[in-house]
């Protein structure tokens, strides 16, 4: 524990986004998240890396408030995006959810057509005056997610009939057609192959030049290749956090480092 | 392709064949065929019953659509129908329909005469029978109307009685007006004379669908144009107001209201309204509309509001149960893109309930269309026949309905009724099916699987 | 200013703010939609809200409570000597309104001028004439405390005209204007409005709260004056149910229960299963066409006039099933019975149960099916397993809207199972249901202040309360197994 | 609240009279200037309820009823303040047993009635469930058939006519309610009570509906015999044999003079509130009365109903506007 | 194309299991699957790659015929398992299915209990005589798909309450639960963790001593480690199709090449 803090310490320099202090999720019993600090900088890609089931996309959840949907979902602690704390009563989830984007882990497209799925954003937060504009602001956002070439000749298709692959840049082109300030990725590339990966990572780094980035990952190679900084999640517990480089060749907690070494899962 | 096939064949046969089914397969596979039957038998079932019940609708009502006319000269004398001779219709008033009646009968008679038509056994009271009461009243109101006619004689159309208009579709015989008080042997036999003379003709009853309601004694001129106006206003009102108001209703209790005891109250309460008998609705309705906020009664306005609240539960359940088919993943990711819950469900969820939205409103508006218990204690059961304005004034005239004119003439005692009740209610469904065409095929335009 | 003239300005004051509102915020922002916290529409709602919603309350409430206050202000002011008890108040003041009312549609129609109207105390004996020319009723002839009571009735209600047409118009201005300077980029148009809306959808969820309580209100006092006539136990134990017109009758429930629950048992013992298979086979198994064709077809089966059912019942189903069935079988020689009606009110359900069920069933995920079928299961397994526990809240919703058609039928029952109220397990005898003995109490013969005809206010809030149970238990059992999909 | 005049005459009650009033309403309407008045139905007890509302435009105008208005009726209207009522008697309602055209005739007398029809009978002195099952074991005169009496149900007025004129008279006739006041020591309240209980096993089946559920039952099964207003009969004779009672067949020329037994009275009732101002309320009532339309001639008696003997009298009644007495 | 006919003769000598020629699959207009003819052998891990969107979830899915429940897909050309048809009219899709499994590329669980989800399959099957029995398969299944130690208290649980990648093996332990011949595995590890996947790979090695398995996946290294026969698709044609070592080794189609080198996606 006191190493973590240490971390974050080294890391204050930067501006900080997000910062997390005492996170606890529950759902109805099950206490998925427990007493998680963290604090995400702005203009940095962050990796959350972790077992399956470790709670990395229901802490991903809490920085956009999304599990407000969910029933038996609890969240407590404080989480503050700018210095302002998003579960304030006063907070008004919509906005936040405009500058904090999210992808989900499984992809979920509207059964709209595939040029509907990526304005639908744009559309509701005013970004484009007229249909020009908006055609602009879709094809952009689908070249960002490497759609473009694929989908052009079909976006009034649905985007329900896209392959598993397709539908995952689909709904990263739907996130990043609103520009969000933040944007959470949850396993973005788990159905793309190395090329389209490749784009995505290159669409991170891209984004990272404005906006800050958190992006849940398998894979230590692309978390190693994209993220500054990662935290390490473990049954729940945020292990260990702070720069990838030194996270992934000098990990302090010995959890971090059988994961990483693949002896734990 | 036959080499690659021939290589391509292990060399013994498989374990199990796929064309060769297991025992357990057979078994499945019959379960599977059995419930698929099941399920074409239900169909079926469904759709035969509708058949049948069509079928003898139609076998009944079709007859009503159309009518035996006499066709015959009738003179119009001035001494009776304008004893002063000044032609005044404010005098011409005076003489009542009682004064026209026997006009018809002595017309018939000159024809018989004209035509040297014999019937044994024809009494001249067997003649004022014979065409409808309602000739006096349409002479009266020609007369009136054209108060120049009097003294000439008039080529003149008339609905002939019921019973002979019976006799015309075979449902009065022979041997029944042997029997009949209302009807004589004699009768038919003119009237077999008089079509072959080409005084009596069938067509199609225009008047059926247009004309008002008419008494118990005249059968033959009753219509449905009340009723259809009636029907139509307070449709207009039951879908201008339980649609919307249902939806809305059910977009708070699905998607906003806080989940404890009292949203749980109000939607048990609401599927306890579907339960309420409609008649009590009824009660509601005197009580409130009527008594209490002194809207007019028998009026359709009133009858849509009593409808309205008496369909709205049916619409609601309804959509909430599409609301809560539509998978949380689609408002998910409404939201993550920054959409407020009212747009999401504005954008998102409503557009794709909206098939079962649809189907709640075909159902709970062929439930209103077809209501005529709440209708009885707002005095819409009732004989009209004055036709309502045009809305918005119409919407606070006295009018019937349709279901309330079937139900009114099923209780009528000259069987000349039912014909015309099955007609009427051949009317309701087409302007059931009418109604909801437009549901039906929207819905399935919007129909659509994720 | 007359009503409508007082709507139509506040009307269109609100489609300028529409405008007026949505032009400031984009100006506030430099015309860059995106800088401004909401879609510049909002900001025209918003104001659209601001200007229509409170006028119009006022408006609404004015309309309602006006009438009570003028109407305690005049009775008030009318001598004892005229209106000796309250009945009679209430009486004349009927006469007063009535009276007023004429006098002011004699204004608008011109027979009248203002004047005249205000001076026409002179001569009562002709002021009755005048005003039944101008077909307005008056019930008795006009006194002149009557006739002076209207006078100050229209009086008041002028002077209170005046100061709602002011008061609306205020409030719409002022609406308008703090809408308009409220509109600027950090305002939160959007959630304003939000709020509008969701007042709405919470005022139309009311509404069907309302009716609850508009019927427990307009049965209550009646069934309570009905427990004062006849014995509460002898009504809810009774097994008898026997009115009779010289008193002495027996109104028991029981029967009646019992008739409607066997009744609506049977019903749904056709309708559901029926209804359910056809669902399951338009929605999983039919074609498009099919399905095009055969779901509405089912549907007309719910417009189908009651009469008509009730005929089939009485002329084919029911000497059908006598003679095949029940006489055979020793049950007896009864053509109306549990059954005929049980079975044709079946019919009558089936589309209740098939339609809804039908959409529900489809607006599961194919995912869900292809993860069945990707296990080697069949079809119906598929259909049995998967797609109905995830359908159930709705199919729970469709049995219910049939159940609650079924225990509200009259027609078919009177027809089908008769109107005899026994006691019986046998499903071929003739039985009947509460329904039908509301509307027969209620449209009967007996002396409508008798115990024989509020019973059936009594019936109908028993019936009220036994339905809530059966609910209550509905959504109990969908709560605890429904099958949450993603 | 909508103020609107209303310019039609509003009329609510029995559906016994309703074919009446919808005769005489269409003739009004053709015959004046008035619009045709509106005529619900709904039952006499509805009616009377809707009468009783108050006195307004929103409330009815004319109620109604196949019985006299009760007194606490009256009084539930008083408190309303509908205190001015005009009670106008239009007729008779006769009652006749009709069956199927096609079966045996039937002469009845009350008293068979009762034996067919009593839930329990004298039996050896004692009172036992009534056994008969077939008319020919309540009298051998009667043909052999099977006993299915098809009577109006408990909420129908022509039930209580029936149960007084047929089944009480019967008991009396037969000599069974000597009998049973000596059964019960005496109380003769009890004894009718018993008389007028009827069966309720599968020899009854009640009417809730119309007569024409009754036609329809008839159809349905040849052995029933039916209870039937006069006029619902003379609509149907083609289908329909009558039964005599007492030796008389029913008529309308046999009920006027009191020779045919089962008859009830028809009425009207007129808010006096409302005659001076609802336009065309008192033409109307006159015009019903008017010899050319309640007459023995006119054409309610042609359909089937009984012109009241003293209809000189109630047409008086009419016109000078003569109001009920309150009860006390 | 003529180098393909090589490829395939030479691995004629073991036993065939499914044998397509001339696969055509079209989806409405759009033609998904050209001309495909591939051979699966028994006893074989045979592994699916190509770009995203390539056909590669089309192409499996037409070898159990899921391809029938979408309704604007259509299948042309000859499928045969263990030499028969699988498109003949007497093949009851069902029977077949039991036969050749599948796990889908977007986890779906059924929103029933993690118990329920995997005895669904046995219970139809009538794998299990009784109770224990069926506790018997169920817990072998989650032990197989790694998903035991997280889900044995939890059996009573909503699979739909899982994490993505829990999700993911619990539609494994489905699948394998009933014991096909074929297992059709469609990106089955995209959501695990490294050691998760390191398990589920074991199990497709287990599973091959007796069955075949057919897996798509986007990691070459995967493909690499766990199948001996690879198949590469592009644009819907079956590029090339050898011996696994051969294709990455060194592959004959040069956009086989691009794509192992990571140059086309
Ligand atoms: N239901 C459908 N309707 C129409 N087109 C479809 C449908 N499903 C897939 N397609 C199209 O068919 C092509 C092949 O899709 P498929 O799902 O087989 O790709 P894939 O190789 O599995 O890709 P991924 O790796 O992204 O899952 C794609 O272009 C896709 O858009
Ligand atoms: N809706 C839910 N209800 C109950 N438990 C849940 C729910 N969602 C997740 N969980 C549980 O919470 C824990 C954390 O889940 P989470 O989805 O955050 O995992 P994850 O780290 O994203 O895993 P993966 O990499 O597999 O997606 C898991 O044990 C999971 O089973
Ligand atoms: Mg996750
Ligand atoms: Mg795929
Ligand atoms: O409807 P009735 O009152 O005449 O029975």
């Amino acid at each position: 524990m006191k190493d973590e803090r240490l971390t974050e310490r080294s890391v204050d320099m930067k501006d900080i986004k997000i910062a997390a202090r005492g996170v606890q999720v529950y759902y109805g019993d099950t206490h998925a998240i427990k007493d998680v600090d963290v604090e995400i900088q702005d203009k940095t890609v962050t990796a959350f890396i972790g077992p399956s089931g470790c709670g990395k996309s229901t802490f991903l959840r809490c920085l956009n408030r999304m599990n407000d949907t969910i029933d038996s979902a609890r969240v407590e602690g404080d989480i503050r995006l700018d210095g302002e704390d998003i579960y304030d009563p006063r907070v008004d989830p919509v906005q936040l959810r405009a500058r904090v984007g999210m992808v989900f882990q499984k992809p979920n497209p509207f059964p709209k057509s595939i040029y509907d799925n990526v304005a639908y954003g744009p559309k509701i937060h005013g970004m484009a005056r007229n249909k020009a504009d908006l055609d602009d602001i879709v094809e952009r956002a689908l070249r960002r997610a490497a759609l473009w070439d694929e989908a052009k000749d079909r976006l009034q298709a649905p985007g329900t009939g896209l392959s598993g692959g397709q539908q995952q840049r689909l709904c990263i082109a739907r996130a990043v057609a609103t520009e969000p300030e933040v944007l959470l990725m949850d396993e973005p590339c788990s159905a793309l192959d190395p090329i389209a990966t490749d784009q995505v990572e290159n669409l991170i780094h891209e984004l990272r030049q404005n906006y800050s980035v958190v992006i849940v990952t398998h894979s230590m190679q692309q978390a190693a290749r994209v993220s500054q900084k990662t935290a390490f999640f473990h049954l729940g517990h945020l292990v260990e956090y702070g720069e990838t480089g030194q996270i992934f060749t000098n990990p302090r907690d010995t959890r971090t480092e059988s994961y990483i070494t693949g002896r734990i899962g | 392709m036959t080499d690659a096939q021939a290589d391509g064949r292990p060399e013994g046969r498989p374990a199990n064949s796929i064309l060769t089914p297991t025992r357990r397969m057979k078994r499945r596979k019959a379960a599977e065929k059995r419930f698929k039957l099941y399920g074409m038998i239900a169909v079926t079932v469904g759709i035969l019953a509708l058949v049948f019940l069509l079928t003898s609708i139609l076998g009944r009502g079709l007859s009503a659509f159309e009518q035996t006319m006499v066709e015959i000269p009738v003179e119009l004398p001035a001494e009776t129908l304008d004893p002063e001779g000044n032609r005044d219709p404010a005098e011409m008033q005076r003489v009542t329909t009682f004064s026209y009646a026997p006009l018809v009968a002595d017309a018939l008679a000159d024809v018989i005469a004209a035509e040297a038509i014999e019937i044994e056994g024809l009494e001249p009271s067997d003649l004022g029978g014979f065409i409808s009461q309602e000739a006096a009243a349409q002479l009266r109101n020609f007369v009136l109307a054209n108060p120049e006619a009097v003294g000439t004689t008039l080529e003149a159309e008339l609905l002939a009685g019921g019973r002979i208009d019976g006799y015309m579709k075979g449902r009065v015989t022979m041997e029944t007006a042997a029997l009949d008080s209302n009807v004589s042997v004699e009768q038919l036999r003119l009237a077999d004379a008089l079509e072959e003379a080409g005084y009596l003709k069938t067509s199609f009853n225009w008047d059926f669908i247009t004309a008002p309601d008419a008494s118990d004694q005249r059968p033959e001129a009753a219509g449905l144009g009340v009723a259809i106006l009636g029907s139509f206003y307070m449709m207009i009102v039951v879908l201008v107001l339980a649609l919307p108001i249902g939806v809305a209703a059910s977009i708070y209790l699905e998607e906003f209201a806080p989940k404890n005891r009292l949203t749980d109250i109000i939607e048990v309460n609401i599927s306890n309204l579907a339960a309420v008998p409609s008649i009590v609705f009824g009660i509601l309705g005197l009580a409130i509309f009527i008594n209490f906020m002194g809207l007019p009664q028998s009026a359709p306005i009133v009858g849509g509001l009593v409808l309205t609240l008496m369909t709205l539960p049916t619409i609601i359940i309804a959509t909430r149960a599409a609301l809560k088919a539509v998978p949380p993943s689609i408002r998910d990711a409404a939201l993550g893109v920054g959409a407020s819950k009212m747009q999401s469900v504005f954008h998102h969820v409503l557009p794709l309930a909206m098939p079962g939205i649809l189907t709640g409103t075909i159902i709970g508006l062929a439930q209103a269309l077809g209501e005529t218990a709440p209708l009885l204690l707002i005095g819409m059961v009732a004989f009209v026949r004055e036709y309502p304005d045009a809305p918005p004034e119409g919407f606070f005239d006295p009018a019937s309905a349709l279901p309330v004119q079937v139900y009114n003439w099923t209780q009528r005692a000259d069987p000349a009724f039912v014909e015309r009740a099955s007609g009427a209610i051949i009317v309701l469904l087409v302007f059931l099916v009418l109604m909801n065409t437009v549901a039906v095929i929207l819905r399935r335009r919007l129909e659509r699987r994720w | 200013m007359p009503l409508l003239w007082l709507v139509l300005t506040v009307l269109a004051l609100a489609a300028a703010g529409f405008f007026v509102a949505r032009q400031r915020a984009l100006a506030s922002a430099g015309g860059e939609a995106r800088k401004l916290h909401s879609l510049p529409s909002y900001y025209g709602f918003n104001a659209v809200i601001l200007t229509i919603a409170p006028a119009m309350a006022l408006i609404a409430i004015w309309a309602m409570a006006e009438p009570t206050l003028i109407e305690w202000r005049v009775s008030g002011a009318i001598p004892e000597s005229v209106a000796a008890d309250p009945g009679a108040r209430s009486l004349i003041m009927a006469d007063v309104r009535r009276i007023a009312e004429g006098l002011n549609t004699a204004v608008e129609q011109g027979a009248l001028t203002a004047e005249q109207a205000r001076d026409i105390g002179g001569n009562i004996a002709e002021v009755r004439a005048q005003l039944a020319e101008l077909g307005i009723l008056l019930g008795s002839d006009v006194q002149p405390e009557v006739l002076e009571a209207a006078q100050s009735y229209r009086a008041l209600g002028t002077t209170g005209n005046t100061a709602l047409t002011v008061l609306a118009l205020l409030l719409a201005i002022g609406g308008f204007a703090i809408a308009v300077m409220k509109s600027d980029s950090d305002f939160r148009a959007r959630n304003s409005v939000e709020r509008g809306v969701l007042t709405i959808l919470v005022a139309a969820a009311s509404i069907a709260i309302l009716t609850t309580v508009g019927i427990v209100l307009s049965m209550v006092f009646e069934t309570w004056s009905f427990f004062g006539m006849y014995s509460w136990t002898e009504f809810f134990f009774g097994l008898e149910w026997a009115p009779q017109f010289h008193g002495g009758s027996e109104l028991g429930l029981l029967p009646l229960l019992w008739g409607t629950l066997y009744i609506s048992f049977i019903a749904l013992l056709f309708s559901v299963p029926v209804g359910l298979f056809a669902a399951i086979y338009l929605a999983e198994y039919a074609g498009r066409k099919t399905r095009a064709i055969a779901k509405p077809m089912i549907e007309i089966l719910a417009g189908i006039p009651t009469i008509v059912y009730g005929l089939f019942a009485l002329i084919t189903v029911g000497p059908l099933l006598r003679d095949y069935f029940a006489e055979p079988l020793g049950f007896g020689t009864s053509a109306s019975s549990v059954m005929t009606a049980g079975l044709v009110m079946g019919i009558m359900l089936i589309p209740f149960v098939s339609s809804l069920s039908d959409d529900i069933i489809g607006a599961v995920p194919q995912s869900l099916r292809d993860g069945s079928l990707g296990v080697g299961a069949t079809k119906s397994e598929t259909i049995k397993k998967v797609v109905l526990p995830a359908a159930l809240p709705g199919i729970v919703g469709a049995v219910l809207l049939a159940a609650s058609r079924a225990i509200g039928e009259t027609m078919i029952v009177v027809l089908g199972a008769g109107a005899s109220a026994q006691l019986d397990l046998n499903p071929f005898e003739a039985m009947t249901t509460v329904t039908v003995k509301i509307v027969g109490q209620l449209t009967g013969d007996t002396d409508f202040s008798s115990a024989e005809t509020l019973v059936a206010f009594a019936l109908g809030f028993t019936l009220f309360v036994i339905t809530l149970g059966l609910n209550v238990l509905a959504l109990y059992i969908v709560r605890r197994y429904r099958e949450q999909y993603e | 609240a909508v103020a609107q005049s209303r310019e039609n005459v509003q009329i609510a009650g029995s559906s016994t009279v309703l074919p009446y009033a919808n005769i005489v309403a269409e003739a009004f309407g053709e015959n004046f200037d008035y619009p045709t008045p509106v005529v619900e139905s709904g039952g006499s007890s509805a009616g009377l309820r809707r009468f009783c509302e108050g006195i307004g435009e929103n409330t009815i105008d004319i109620a109604n009823a196949s019985r006299a208005i009760r007194p606490s009726e009256q009084e539930a209207c008083a408190e309303a303040g509908v205190t001015d009522i005009i009670e106008v008697r239009i007729g008779y309602d006769g009652i006749v047993f009709a069956s199927d055209i096609n079966g045996p005739d039937f002469a009845f007398t009350p008293a068979q009635w009762y034996n067919a029809l009593a839930e329990q009978v004298i039996r050896d002195g004692e009172l036992v469930d009534n056994p008969v099952a077939n008319w020919s074991e309540v009298d051998a005169s009667l043909p052999d058939q099977e006993i299915l009496a098809l009577i109006p149900g408990t909420n129908h007025g022509t039930r209580e006519v029936f149960e007084e004129n047929v089944i009480l008279a019967g008991c009396e006739e037969s000599g069974a309610y000597e009998q049973l006041v000596e059964l019960n020591g005496g109380d003769e309240d009890m004894a009718e009570a018993q008389c007028m209980t009827v069966r309720t096993d599968e020899a009854v089946v009640e009417i809730q509906g119309d007569y024409t559920e009754t036609l329809n039952r008839l159809q349905a099964d040849p052995n029933a015999i039916g209870v039937f207003g006069l006029a619902f009969y003379e609509q149907n004779t083609n289908a329909l044999k009558v039964a005599t009672m007492s030796g008389v067949t029913p008529s309308t020329e046999t009920i006027a003079s009191g020779e045919y037994p089962v008859s009830r009275p028809l009425y009207f009732y007129i808010k006096g509130a409302h005659i001076p101002v609802i336009p065309g309320l008192k033409d109307f009532a006159r015009f019903f009365v008017s010899d050319p339309i309640a007459g023995p001639n006119g054409p309610l008696a042609q359909y089937g109903l009984v012109s009241d003997p003293e209809l000189a009298q109630v047409q008086q009644t009419v016109e000078k506007e003569d109001s009920m007495e309150m009860p006390n």
